[in-house]
């Protein structure tokens, strides 16, 4: 990307992002940002380790309950909640990827699904999840005992905050040394191996690290929405966070952000267009396979920024 | 790339977004919205979906198009049977699409979510398809009803009914679901008050295929009746392998604690039939019934369920509650609401309660003999009446601190 | 005796990259023909272009007079060409005389099963066995022997020596002299010219995707030093 | 909640009625997961697609009784041939189209074509369902002592585990079979045997479709006649496949009799997990055995 392009795209998307809650409906917005948090964390595994993990929900909604429930039950502040959600995702997330990251392709996906379903059936029979009604009304607080989260424009900037957070902790490590050993495992294990790194450890960090991440964004969801339900640890919920990465581009900066805002606005869209939904959501799927294979970011962003292909690996910018 | 070509397209990106932006907020404001939110595409589709938008907007066009010089506008979308989408939908409508009620709202989980964004924005929501009587109960709201029917008027119909008939001894098939528990709950309540006694239970996982382990276990309890605390295909698929089973035949009976009438239809009589069930609505109960559930039959090809005439009604009484409180601030017309009985062709001698849940008689129904029956339609007798007082009876007492407080 | 084969300004690419710059060479009817050439050269890929089994591929190769260019693969085994990969490619999941039998016959004048155990007394012995449990000889004995039953006229064998004891290496020297009495056509790409002089009657020498020049068998003491100079050995 | 801590044991003879209905749903896993696992076998694609077919195949089963008033034992012919060319067309217009490509993508392709299909029929059929009863040859039951087993469902076990060893013997034991194994294996290298091998795709695929479309007629009876009966079981049916490890034919049928066998027992003693059950299977077979109880580690 020239520079001069990713400099005026970035203050686009900056102004853009901060301009949102006034030109959108900000809940919308905000879900959406969750939810592109929730896709940047499972592609730092899909896209730079090269680990498919069907098993994300349970980060992401594990994460939702205990936040509800530290918020609603026990009175934490905001913040505090979702440091225990992100941290309850970070020890399932280490639990899970000592587990798992043995494993690779296929049966790396299935080991974490099956162990996703294991706490989706907990999230079902645990007393204090409250079964399929979930944990609701959940009090959105004030922030630091400072700010009031119930006016939905500091809410909005508290998420988008936690949304850059995140974001910027993704690129971090993507671009950081422990990005490039991740990367050359992906390439070529044994190689990496050889050099004398311990590829399981490197793996197993970036997996904690994406867990940790993916409850920062359920954590943050259940702040917006107020309550944290069965749907969200459910195995579609593990689905759909592969699908929106896919559709905006594996292994790009901003691909899983698009995908999501996609995704996002699709299911809400159609949502008014009824019992179609389904099969118009599958017939953009057949068609991404088919024509998209690399993503809307993948295939789009070098049209747009003036490189002739999407380079085989991302290289640092800013989004 | 030159750097001033490079500037083009983030802007054109901005403009692009204000436009959106611009056109999505354009709602004309002198319109009054209501908003079906159902389940269109997945499990209860059929009992409410696509038909309860049907019978929203015959509500309307017979309340004649307009309240306070304003049009009506019905609007629907597909929660998915999920809250989150529930939610935010939800959340949208009221907030920016200037939408006053929403109705429909099937499934527990869904209803719950709604209900606290109805409770924060101070809306009115009227449910219908949703049965937990928490609704009602420990998250009543102040703005919202449960029209239709609950867990407790379905445990008192058919539960205290079948007791009374002689099926004194029990077994519960309950979905592992907060509904189903419910629904045993308030109905083990009612057949314990009523001298019953509840020989067991088994918690099945939602959307289980086979239930035929679980008939087993049943059949093996020797209980007199089988309540099916399920819903939707769970409870077809345990009425349908019930009688593969040879249950019924063997002498226990089956006694459907959430079944609508697109469920017996989809069954057909002739494995249905004998099966007992409380509805609040049945087409087939007068001349007016019938005449209203035709025109819907000519827009669907369906006959309606309780839940589609529930929107119906619900709708026509808050166009007329608005129309009488001369406003459409909530809290006057839910106060207009709870002021006047409740009383249509789909909800007889109806009265709203402190606490949000409409009480309405109920009726149990058996399901005819394939012998009985003359239409494709013609699925169920009348056994009994159930007066609301009755049927709305909590067993337990009433969570909801407006009641209790 | 005409030409069986003709590779006619052969190219052929792996994805991007360019690895057949233009092969020329035939192999004449009931011949022995050798691809020499160090590795990388593109021996392996001029087979499997032949065989269409290599990407894209442009240029000309003609057998019995119908060009192969543009024919998938299967189309190609129909006309009577028999390939034996590198590597063997013997089917662990199939036992001995299902791998035998894997290739359909695609003309009629094959080997029967009978002459085919005759000719390789081991594969008998042990054809109830997994493909993969023979030793490295026998699995080469077997890669061999499956594209004798087809009926077909070409064998295209790739380094059918590699890595085997030089009893075993003696064996196939003598199965290929066989073969050749009994009217195949061979093509053999080869590392050992050793090897290659002592069954061949023709070599080419493949560099840089090329077909750089071709020396009679009988010529082969003559150009030895050349040959040396060719394959760095 | 873990109400399981103090159940009773059921007395033996109810123990054995249980494992029986166990052995009949493990007979619909074992056909369902046999077929995935053919093309997972061949194409190297993991068929999401194939609760769908299921589905098909018991609508296709009522189509031709609603419509042409054509029976069960015809249907139980023509449904997996129906179905199997819907999958053939599929094969050669999407699927087709991704050779060589993670299998990521077949498996996105294939959840689209689900999302469609289920929704088109949704659509048009509505969620409840249709009843298909049946048919008259296979009505009533047996008094076992221990319990009362219905012909229907010990038809579908006969069938099914016949339906499943002819396969297996097909695949194991015959050329056909050894051509499929080979190509599994080096797809190429049958083909420059003279083998159409995108066609052995195409009829694979085809071949794994139908035995989906078979197991959706033999369930039509049971179950009702609906749009989503396919998608409750495909995740389950994964499991399974993933246990026997992928690709096994014999490792699809022995896990699918097997983990019904467990799942009946679990819904005896822990119903609440009976979904769940097979999950917790599959987490301890992957971590002991990471290519499954019969794959061959790769």
């Amino acid at each position: 990307m020239s520079r001069r392009a990713g400099l005026w795209w970035s203050i686009a998307l900056i102004a853009l992002a901060l301009a949102a809650p006034f030109l959108f409906y900000p809940v919308f917005v905000m879900r959406a940002l969750c939810l592109a948090l929730f896709a940047c964390a499972f592609d730092l595994l899909l896209g730079y380790v090269g680990l498919l993990s069907f098993g994300h929900a349970a980060f992401y909604g594990g994460a939702a309950y205990v936040t509800a429930h530290c918020v609603k039950v026990w009175g934490f502040p905001p913040e505090l909640g979702i440091v225990a959600g992100a941290a309850a995702a970070a020890l399932l997330g280490s639990v899970f990827g000592w587990l798992a990251i043995r494993r690779q392709g296929i049966y790396f996906a299935m080991i974490t699904l099956a162990l996703a379903q294991m706490v989706a059936f907990f999230a079902l029979q645990a007393p204090f999840t409250g079964g399929e009604d979930g944990i609701q009304a959940v009090p959105r607080g004030r922030l630091l005992g400072l700010i009031d989260l119930n006016h939905p424009l500091a809410m909005y900037y508290f998420v988008l905050a936690m949304f850059v957070v995140g974001f910027a902790i993704v690129r971090r490590a993507v671009n950081s040394p422990f990005g490039q050993v991740i990367t050359a495992i992906r390439e070529n294990e044994p190689r990496a191996v050889s050099l004398g790194y311990r590829a399981e450890r490197y793996k197993l960090l970036a997996f904690v690290l994406s867990a940790a991440l993916a409850g920062l964004a359920g954590a943050t969801k259940c702040l917006v929405l107020q309550f944290a339900a069965l749907s969200d640890v459910d195995w579609t919920t593990s689905g759909e966070v592969v699908l929106m990465t896919l559709v905006g581009g594996v292994g790009t900066p901003l691909g899983p952000v698009v995908g999501a805002f996609v995704i996002v606005t699709m299911e809400n869209y159609l949502a008014q267009a009824g019992s179609w939904v389904t099969v118009i959501e599958g017939l953009i799927f057949i068609v991404c396979v088919l024509t998209f294979r690399r993503g809307i970011v993948g295939v789009i962003a070098p049209c747009l920024t003036g490189r002739a292909a999407a380079p085989p690996a991302p290289e640092p910018s800013p989004p | 790339m030159n750097g001033r070509f490079a500037a083009v397209l983030p802007a054109a990106l901005l403009a692009a977004a204000l436009l959106v932006a611009g056109g999505a907020g354009a709602q004309s404001p002198d319109a009054v919205r209501i908003g079906v939110l159902a389940d269109m595409s997945s499990l209860y589709a059929d009992l409410g979906g696509p038909g309860s938008t049907v019978a929203v907007q015959m509500a309307v066009d017979d309340f004649g198009g307009s309240v306070l010089g304003k049009k009506i506008e019905v609007v629907s979308a597909d929660h998915q049977n999920k809250p989150d989408v529930a939610s935010s939908i939800a959340r949208q409508w009221f907030d920016e699409k200037g939408v006053q009620m929403i109705t429909d709202l099937t499934t527990s989980s869904v209803a719950l979510a709604v209900q606290e964004v109805a409770r924060a924005d101070n809306k009115v929501i009227l449910v219908n398809g949703a049965a937990s009587s928490d609704l009602t109960g420990k998250a009543c709201a102040p703005t919202s009803v449960h029209w239709t029917y609950d867990t407790v008027s379905l445990a008192n119909g058919t539960g205290a009914a079948v007791v009374k008939a002689g099926g004194d001894s029990w077994f519960f098939i309950t979905a592992d679901y907060a509904f189903g528990h419910a629904l045993e709950r308030d109905t083990t309540a009612v057949v314990e008050a009523n001298g019953g006694k509840v020989l067991g239970a088994v918690n099945v996982p939602l959307n289980t295929a086979d239930f035929s382990s679980f008939l087993l276990q049943a059949q093996q309890s020797k209980a007199k009746i089988i309540g099916l605390a399920n819903a939707g295909g769970d409870a077809i698929n345990s009425i349908k392998q019930a009688a593969e089973f040879g249950i019924v035949a063997g002498g226990q009976k089956l006694a459907g604690l959430l079944v609508f009438v697109s469920d017996v239809h989809s069954l057909g009589l002739q494995t249905a039939q004998g099966l007992q069930l409380t509805e609040a609505f049945y087409w087939d109960q007068d001349d007016k019934t019938r005449a209203w559930s035709k025109r819907f039959f000519d827009k669907t090809h369906k006959e309606p369920t309780m839940v589609q005439a529930g929107n119906y009604s619900a709708t026509m009484h808050y166009l007329e509650a608005v129309k009488a409180a001369g406003s459409l601030d909530s809290a006057a017309v839910i106060k207009e609401l709870k002021s006047k009985p409740i009383d249509d062709f789909i909800i007889r001698n109806g009265h709203i309660h402190d606490d949000g849940s409409l009480v309405h008689d109920m009726y149990l129904y058996e399901v005819k003999k394939p012998t009985e029956s003359t239409a494709e339609w013609d699925l169920y007798k009348l056994i009994a009446t159930i007066p609301g007082d009755q049927a709305f009876k909590r067993p337990r007492g009433n969570e909801c601190p407006a009641v209790k407080g | 005796m005409p030409d069986l084969l003709a590779v006619d300004g052969l190219h052929a690419w792996y994805g991007e990259s360019h690895v057949l710059h233009g092969v020329d060479f035939v192999v004449r009817q009931g011949e022995l023909a050798t691809l020499l050439g160090r590795n990388g050269a593109g021996k392996t890929t001029t087979l499997r272009a032949i065989m269409g089994i290599a990407g894209r591929r442009r240029g000309s190769v003609r057998f019995a007079g119908a060009e192969l260019i543009g024919l998938p693969s299967n189309r190609i085994a129909r006309m009577g060409v028999g390939y034996c990969p590198e590597e063997r490619g013997v089917f662990a999941s199939l036992s001995v005389e299902e791998n035998l039998l894997l290739p359909p016959p695609v003309r009629p004048g094959g080997l029967s099963l009978d002459e085919i155990y005759t000719i390789f007394p081991n594969l008998l012995d042990r054809r109830r066995s997994q493909g993969t449990k023979l030793s490295g000889g026998e699995q080469q004995m077997l890669a061999i022997a499956r594209i004798l039953r087809t009926g077909a006229t070409l064998l295209l064998l790739d380094e059918p020596t590699e890595g085997l004891a030089p009893v075993i290496v003696q064996q196939i020297g003598a199965v290929l002299r066989s073969l050749k009495e009994r009217g195949f056509t061979m093509l053999l790409v080869e590392q050992n010219f050793r090897f290659a002089a002592t069954v061949a009657d023709r070599h080419y020498i493949v560099e840089h995707g090329r077909v750089i020049d071709a020396i009679d068998n009988a010529a082969l003491a003559a150009n030895e030093a050349k040959l040396h100079d060719y394959l760095g050995v | 909640m873990f109400s399981w801590l103090h159940i009773a044991m059921p007395p033996a003879p109810a123990l054995f009625a249980q494992l029986l209905v166990g052995l009949i749903n493990g007979s619909f896993y074992a056909l369902l997961s046999l077929g995935l696992a053919i093309i997972f076998g061949l194409l190297n694609i993991i068929n999401f697609a194939h609760g769908a077919q299921y589905m098909m195949g018991a609508f296709c089963a009522w189509f031709l009784l609603d419509w042409w008033g054509i029976g069960y034992w015809p249907a139980l012919v023509i449904a997996p041939f129906a179905v199997g060319a819907v999958g053939i067309a599929i094969e050669r217009l999407l699927l087709r189209r991704l050779a060589g490509l993670d299998h990521l993508y077949g498996l996105l392709l294939t959840f689209g074509l689900a999302l469609v299909i289920e929704g088109l029929f949704r659509q048009r059929y509505g969620s409840s369902g249709l009843p298909y009863t049946i048919p008259a040859e296979l009505i009533g039951g047996k008094n076992l002592g221990f319990m009362f087993l219905p012909v229907y469902r010990g038809w579908v076990v006969v069938f099914s585990l016949t339906v499943c060893l002819a396969t297996w013997f097909v695949i194991e034991r015959t050329r056909l079979g050894a051509l499929l194994r080979a190509a599994t294996e080096n797809a190429t290298l049958v083909q420059a045997f003279g083998i159409d091998v995108p066609r052995l795709v195409t009829l694979t695929y085809g071949a794994g479709v139908a035995l989906a479309a078979l197991a959706g007629v033999l369930a039509a009876p049971i179950y009702q006649v609906s749009p989503l009966m396919g998608a409750n079981i495909i995740i389950v049916v994964f499991a399974v496949v993933v246990i026997g490890g992928m690709g096994s034919i014999l490792g699809a049928i022995v896990s699918g009799f097997a983990l019904g066998l467990i799942e009946g027992l679990t819904k005896v003693f822990y119903p609440e997990a009976s979904n769940t059950i097979i999950f917790v299977i599959m987490a301890l077979v992957l971590l002991v055995k990471p290519a499954g109880l019969f794959g061959r580690a790769a």
